[in-house]
């Protein structure tokens, strides 16, 4: 179809969402090449926040690393979780709707203040969960130890985003059409085959879609961070987005957290493309 | 008053939609588009539906110009292969919805919806679901969404395809049915399909089509009688027409070492070399013919399809039993061999058992 | 093979709900608790393990003055400015979804896929660098401190979400229901709301809980963005952390915010069990 | 004419010193905050106030969250609205965000706010954007009453940005019924042959409390530990760790910056004493609650308050909780100076020096000021003297978690704490003694207060935490600092670092 009336339906969002965002955006681009900071305005350095940043700041691209490693690792153990979860209440099981509407819950509490919770639930020596585990023997250092602390940002993450594949998930599975299912009954499938050649490469675009908007999302990981770990113990557990944020916010360095935001924009981008491609070849030629 | 097109051409992408499509449509008439799947028969609906804009070329109908037309000022009506139907509507207000939408009055709905359905033999399903019906079912209702409107075209595109065969079977009696007596004089059907026997018993005029392009117009008779090129002699039979390289020597017509009697209707062809083409139904297992292998066997209701292999040709037989076969099986046939087509080297018919040529 | 894998989906499913509900447990029952009774080490029941004190809740009602944060009026801005934009961002998002489904775009090298990733890509940035332009964006337009500033923040927040939902939604619609309307005399504008609408529903209710959700969680944005006239619920709760953590307050505060969008789950789920949540149409 | 003025508050204020009563009654009874006192004459006092007309203005205020600070500011926001009619907005905000949330409308040219709340570390980069406190209000009787460091630290170069109404410093606290317990005493000496005392040395510090970490030495069922101090690498833990640099970095032979040499601006951050304080920091991560690298200041106060370790040191709040009156540990506490060091790096002769130093570390504290694109100063100035006046004042002190301390010369009467509060005598007594030989001290540091402050701190902040778990060594952290804070002095330009640091060093070395 092609009809001149797709501007009227195309454009009124288009460039409400052009309208609001063009100014910031090409602020953004001047800022980043000011030193805008706590004691100066918006001059005009040229490119030596890049400079700075690609010759001069390890922490940089530490925390993107450490930042992929933790996005990559909770929205797979979101995906696979989600996935199983909606699977399980897909079909008839006791309690449905109790379990659909609860697994729902926790997307929908404010990160700031849910960590908070987390963070009261792991403390080492006032928490329930080394309450319990003393009983045990075991004490482990939930928030204090490097590696440790990356675990707990991951629980928290999954704990707060699985409900939104799993429901993107339970609706694709739940319009799925019924005759793949049929003919692989009547072929006598077995439930893993059936999952492996009939479930999954239906599942497959949605599980795209979804896969990349939690990427986007998870790759803005802050809040948990800031209020579990605030990057630490040491650096260890600092992402990209919080170590802008100390730039930017807490230094006040906002010409420099410019420039990191918008090479940090410009590779999410990019690597966003070229995962999703990679998603797409995987996932739908199976 | 006709609708007329001409030179449409359509091409999206890498490939031609359509590829300089003209037609004249005349009011009254049934027009049959027989080609095989994206063929460009949908693309050519929904061209004349006004779904579509084709790159160039023109179309008019009553002394408009047709293309300059949006869609729904058209009055058109079209029926899909896909079940159709607005989900969150009940079964009248599926039907009545054209109507509202002209703004008639509702007695005049009513009337209407109800003679609609009743023509569709839908009486008493007014206030079902559409997600409550059978496909059947559903594929009656958007007939009658398609009936009540009174369009001046009509569109079906391949509305039995995907239905059942008893189905398929009963719908299509029904289609003419509705066709023969519903129809006024002022209105044009276009009907398209895939199926060569369907094109057949709709009985109309039957517009050939493949790869975006118009390979044969004429009426049904005469494209089975004397398919113009060995492409239309494919898509006009199921099975489709089998064709073996030949040549003619003294009064032989040989291929594949098989040596059969020269008819009388290929006397004069010029050519030494010639692509032979017969029906499936035009062979028939005889203990005195040629050995061939057999591939597969098919059982499509009561017949059974033989897929043969001599050499580098394979055809395919039609018998009218069902029979079973083990791959490998040697099986005597022989050719009906005045229903022998002959076609030239630019695959051209050069001489059919009736009597045409287009060379 | 059955019954094991009957124990094993049981299992897992119970261990699962328990992982989700155990912080609301913690944070029910460390709502009545004081400084003294989180600060002796985790205790469990109340009456039991320590006497239940209402300060948690209290807090969330008295006034600053009286040690308390008064969520109530926030409570009310968040709940409008989050309706609002989710509303805003749905309508303007379903339509321009609606486009980049059914109707192909192409200027240049750009086309429809390009126009969408523009539209999701919105939410790539990281919110802390888009604060100080918006800052000053409101503050040229005079729209600092307001509810109707924080809506058009929210706005390009949502939209993304919207579009990117109702995109896959549409595409889900077989377009010959439109191109039936159509054909029917329905001009673009009544197909689309007389046909497309009525069976999108399902997707509209998707959407809109993920708008509902991601503006009523957001903290950043109300915060850089407002000042005294406008204080939204996360703002406001967060404002709680005081040099001590009040573990108490923030514990109700957060089972109080949670609230509203139990609401939202249990008419998602309804719309779920249905069946015909993103595939109302065969 | 000026003189006249001075005799007639004189003559005025001596009638109403005979006088208590009265006012207390009008304004005690409106006013049940300041019950305790009732009105206490001054140019910001109730009575004074009540004569101002506000009504039709607003006052816009962002304070810290609620309750310390952030309560007595809307508490006394309330009081000013009833007394003059103005309405008057609080926001509150939590301590992390109270810079950017000033900062950023400041940076564009706006003023949202009249009345922000911050620390005195911010006044080099807010100086600019505040209105220097009128001359009619430094002279008021309420500023009269301010102690001199006080002043100092609200002021720049002799111009005073923000108006003080609180008082910080950073001091140990110990658990008395532990240190002063003979029979522990003698346990003590018993294990390790030596004394159980308030430490006077760092070194001293961490061995008791390694000897009192991970069991039950106060019988109440729960296991108790060493220390709880802010490890965790947020806004607050620089104060953490040059609190305890102070004794082995600032000697007072060699003056002339403790945080920079402020001739050539080199970092001494990554000298001897620094790395020597540091290394004293990760061995304190053996004798810290479990998770205890991870507590900020909240979760300090709460482990020391709550009774779960021996020491602390930081501000007044874990002290005033433990002080509660339903606090299991009242009146089981002790204030004491920061412990010092045996030995102290001289930088100039690049050596250590075997002597006893110990120097307070005037560390960042409450400030507040006024923003000079304000429209209503006078009300803005009026609110904070109001703030502060002395019935509010005392009656806020006597309320553990407002968060206000002392910061007035009359502060420091034991007395107020005996009575209004029910401390112990000798616990308050040695809580003012701590705070008054603090004020007194010749041998002290001020917070940095330089251009970019905050990017100084958060990377002293990066480095010591590396440290603390492990990823570096002392001496690796320290010099990843130095070079860290020589890039950004830098960036910012050595001219603008160096004169700001030059105005803290001219305090540190008693020059102004």
């Amino acid at each position: 179809m092609n009809f001149k009336q797709k501007y009227v339906f195309l454009f009124p969002g288009l460039f409400v969402l052009i309208g609001i965002l063009i100014f910031p955006i090409i602020f953004v681009v001047r800022l980043s090449l000011s030193g805008w900071n706590s004691y100066n305005g918006l001059n005009f350095i040229g490119l030596e926040n890049y400079i700075r940043l690609f010759t001069d700041d390890p922490r940089f691209w530490e925390s993107f690393f450490r930042l992929s490693f933790l996005s990559v690792t909770t929205v797979i153990l979101q995906y696979v979780i989600g996935f199983a979860l909606a699977h399980l209440v897909w079909k008839d099981i006791k309690f449905q709707r109790f379990f659909r509407v609860l697994f729902l819950i926790p997307m929908m509490t404010t990160p700031v203040i849910m960590t908070v919770i987390w963070r009261t639930f792991f403390h080492e020596s006032l928490g329930p969960v080394n309450d319990i585990l003393s009983n045990f023997g075991m004490s482990p250092k939930w928030l204090t130890d490097p590696v440790l602390a990356k675990v707990t940002v991951i629980i928290v993450e999954v704990w707060q985003w699985t409900p939104f594949m799993f429901l993107l998930l339970l609706a694709g599975l739940l319009s799925l059409p019924k005759e793949p299912f049929l003919a692989a009954a009547i072929d006598g499938a077995s439930p893993v085959r059936k999952f492996l050649y009939v479930t999954f490469p239906l599942m497959a675009p949605i599980s795209i879609g979804a896969i990349i908007i939690r990427l986007i999302e998870a790759s803005k990981i802050m809040d948990t961070v800031y209020v579990l770990t605030s990057g630490g113990p040491g650096t260890s557990t600092e992402t990209s987005s919080f170590y802008i944020f100390i730039k930017g916010l807490r230094e006040f360095q906002m010409g420099y957290a410019a420039s990191m935001s918008f090479t940090y924009l410009i590779i999410m981008i990019i690597s966003l493309t070229v995962i999703a491609k990679v998603l797409t070849k995987l996932m739908l030629k199976d | 008053m006709n609708l007329v097109a001409e030179n449409l051409s359509y091409k999206p992408d890498e490939q031609f939609h359509l590829n300089e499509v003209s037609f004249n449509f005349e009011k009254g008439n049934i027009y049959t588009i027989l080609g095989r799947t994206l063929s460009g028969k949908t693309t050519l609906l929904k061209t004349i539906a006004g779904l579509l804009t084709p790159d160039t070329g023109a179309m008019q109908f009553e002394d408009k110009d047709f293309l300059k037309v949006p869609v729904w000022e058209r009055n058109i009506a079209m029926v899909y292969q896909q079940f159709i139907n607005y989900p969150h509507l009940n079964v009248f207000e599926n039907v009545a919805f054209p109507l509202k939408q002209r703004k008639v009055d509702d007695q005049l709905i009513n009337d209407e919806v109800t003679k609609s359905l009743k023509s569709v033999g839908l009486e008493g399903y007014e206030t079902r679901k559409i997600q409550e019906l059978s496909g059947g079912q559903q594929q009656r209702v958007s007939l009658a969404r398609s009936l009540v409107k009174n369009a001046k075209i009509l569109l079906l595109d391949e509305p039995l395809v995907n239905l059942d065969y008893k189905l398929r079977e009963q719908l299509r009696e029904e289609f003419k049915n509705i066709f023969s007596q519903g129809l006024s004089e002022d209105s044009i059907v276009v009907f398209s399909t895939t199926d060569p026997r369907e094109a057949m018993e709709i009985n109309g005029e039957v517009i050939v089509l493949d790869e975006g392009k118009v390979l044969q117009v004429g009426s049904a008779k005469e494209i089975f009688e004397n398919p113009k090129t060995l492409k239309v002699a494919e898509i006009s039979n199921d099975p489709p027409m089998n064709i073996l390289k030949a040549s003619i020597e003294t009064n032989k017509i040989k291929f594949e070492e098989i040596e059969v009697e020269l008819p009388n209707h290929l006397s004069n062809l010029k050519e030494k070399n010639f692509n032979l083409g017969i029906r499936a139904s035009d062979i028939k297992l005889s203990d005195s013919g040629f050995e061939f292998e057999v591939e597969l066997a098919e059982i499509s209701g009561s017949e059974t399809l033989l897929h043969l292999k001599r050499g580098n040709s394979r055809i395919i037989i039609s018998i009218e039993e069902v029979l079973n076969f083990n791959i490998h099986d040697k099986v005597k046939i022989s050719f009906n061999i005045s229903k022998i087509y002959a076609f030239n080297e630019n695959g051209v018919l050069s001489s059919s058992p009736f009597g045409g040529s287009y060379v | 093979m059955g019954k094991l894998y009957k124990f094993l989906k049981y299992f897992f499913i119970t261990f699962w709900a328990v992982f989700v509900v155990a912080p609301f447990l913690w944070a029910l029952t460390t709502s009545f608790k004081d400084f003294n009774s989180v600060n002796g080490g985790a205790t469990y029941i109340p009456w039991v393990d320590f006497e239940p004190k209402l300060e948690g809740w209290r807090v969330l009602i008295k006034s600053p003055a009286n040690g308390g944060v008064d969520i109530i009026e926030p409570y009310f801005n968040s709940l409008f400015v989050t309706c609002t934009a989710s509303l805003i961002s749905i309508v303007l998002g379903t339509l321009s979804a609606y486009a980049l489904s059914r109707f192909t775009f192409k200027a240049g090298f750009v086309k429809n896929n390009d126009i969408t990733f523009f539209f999701i890509s919105q939410r790539i940035m990281p919110p802390i660098v888009l604060s100080i332009p918006f800052f000053l964006f409101l503050g040229a337009i005079n729209l600092l401190d307001s509810l109707i500033g924080l809506i058009v923040v929210y706005i390009v927040l949502l939209m993304p979400i919207a579009v990117w939902i109702m995109v896959d939604f549409f595409n889900k619609v077989p377009r010959e229901i439109d191109e039936t309307a159509l054909i029917d005399g329905c001009n673009p504008y009544q197909a689309f709301f007389k046909v497309v609408l009525p069976n999108s529903i399902p997707g509209l209710i998707v959407a809109g809980m993920f708008c509902i959700i991601f503006g009523w969680i957001d903290f950043f944005f109300a915060f850089i963005l407002t000042f005294t006239e406008v204080q939204l619920l996360p703002v406001k709760i967060v404002a709680l952390n005081s040099s001590i953590t009040p573990w108490w307050s923030l514990s109700a505060s957060a089972l109080v915010s949670v609230a509203p969008l139990i609401i939202v789950a249990f008419i998602v789920e309804r719309y779920l069990s249905k069946g015909n949540l993103s595939g109302a149409i065969k | 004419m000026k003189i006249i003025k001075t005799c007639l508050t004189a003559v005025i204020s001596s009638v109403l010193m005979f006088s208590p009563m009265a006012y207390a009654d009008k304004w005690g009874d409106q006013f049940p905050h300041i019950k305790a006192t009732g009105d206490i004459a001054g140019d910001c006092s109730y009575e004074e106030m009540s004569k101002k007309n506000y009504k039709g203005k607003t006052l816009k205020i962002n304070t810290h969250a609620v309750p310390v600070i952030g309560q007595p500011t809307a508490l006394h926001a309330e009081q000013f609205a009833k007394l003059t009619g103005a309405k008057v907005d609080v926001t509150h905000t939590p301590a992390g965000d109270l810079y950017a949330k000033a900062m950023v409308p400041f940076k564009a040219g706006q003023a949202p706010y009249d009345i922000v709340f911050g620390f005195s570390n911010f006044i080099n980069d807010w100086k600019r954007y505040l209105a220097p406190v009128p001359k009619k209000y430094m002279n008021s009787t309420e500023m009269k009453d301010v102690t001199k460091s006080h002043i100092g630290v609200s002021s720049w170069d002799g111009t005073m940005y923000q108006y003080p109404v609180d008082g910080d410093r950073h001091y140990l606290k110990y658990r008395k019924d532990v240190i002063d317990n003979p029979e522990m005493q003698k346990k003590y000496k018993a294990d390790t042959g030596k004394e159980l005392r308030v430490p006077r040395t760092w070194k001293e510090y961490g061995e008791m409390a390694k000897y009192f970490n991970g069991w039950d030495w106060d019988g109440d069922g729960e296991k108790e530990y060493g220390s709880a101090e802010v490890m965790k690498k947020d806004d607050l833990m620089f104060a953490a760790f040059f609190s305890r640099s102070v004794a082995y970095a600032k000697n007072p032979r060699t003056p002339g910056g403790f945080f920079f040499d402020l001739d050539t601006m080199k970092p001494n951050i990554n000298n001897p004493g620094f790395v020597e304080a540091l290394g004293d920091w990760v061995e304190a991560t053996k004798y810290v609650p479990p998770g205890g690298i991870n507590f900020g200041l909240g979760d300090e106060i709460g482990s020391f308050g709550g009774g779960q370790t021996l020491f602390s040191f930081s501000w007044d709040d874990a002290f005033i909780a433990a002080m509660q009156d339903d606090s299991p540990i009242k009146n089981k506490v002790g204030a004491a100076p920061l412990p010092g060091a045996d030995r102290v790096w001289n930088r100039t002769s690049n050596s250590w020096e075997n002597q006893y130093n110990q120097a307070p570390y005037i560390v960042w504290g409450w400030a507040v000021g006024v923003a000079k694109k304000s429209k209503v100063k006078d009300m803005a100035f009026d609110y904070l003297c109001f703030f502060s006046n002395g019935a509010n004042h005392q009656a806020d002190l006597a309320i553990g978690n407002f968060g206000v301390n002392p910061f007035k010369n009359s502060d420091f009467d034991p007395n107020i704490y005996i009575n209004t509060m029910g401390w112990d005598a000798d616990i308050a007594n040695s809580y003012t003694k701590t705070l008054l030989d603090m004020e007194k001290s010749k041998n002290r540091v001020f917070p940095l207060r330089v251009p970019g402050v905050f990017e100084f701190t958060s990377a002293v902040a990066t480095g010591t935490s590396k440290a603390l778990a492990g990823q570096l060594s002392p001496q690796e952290a320290l010099d990843e600092v130095a070079k860290e804070w020589e890039a950004i002095v830098q960036r910012v330009g050595k001219k603008a670092v160096q004169d700001a640091y030059a105005v803290g060093v001219k305090m540190e070395d008693n020059k102004l």
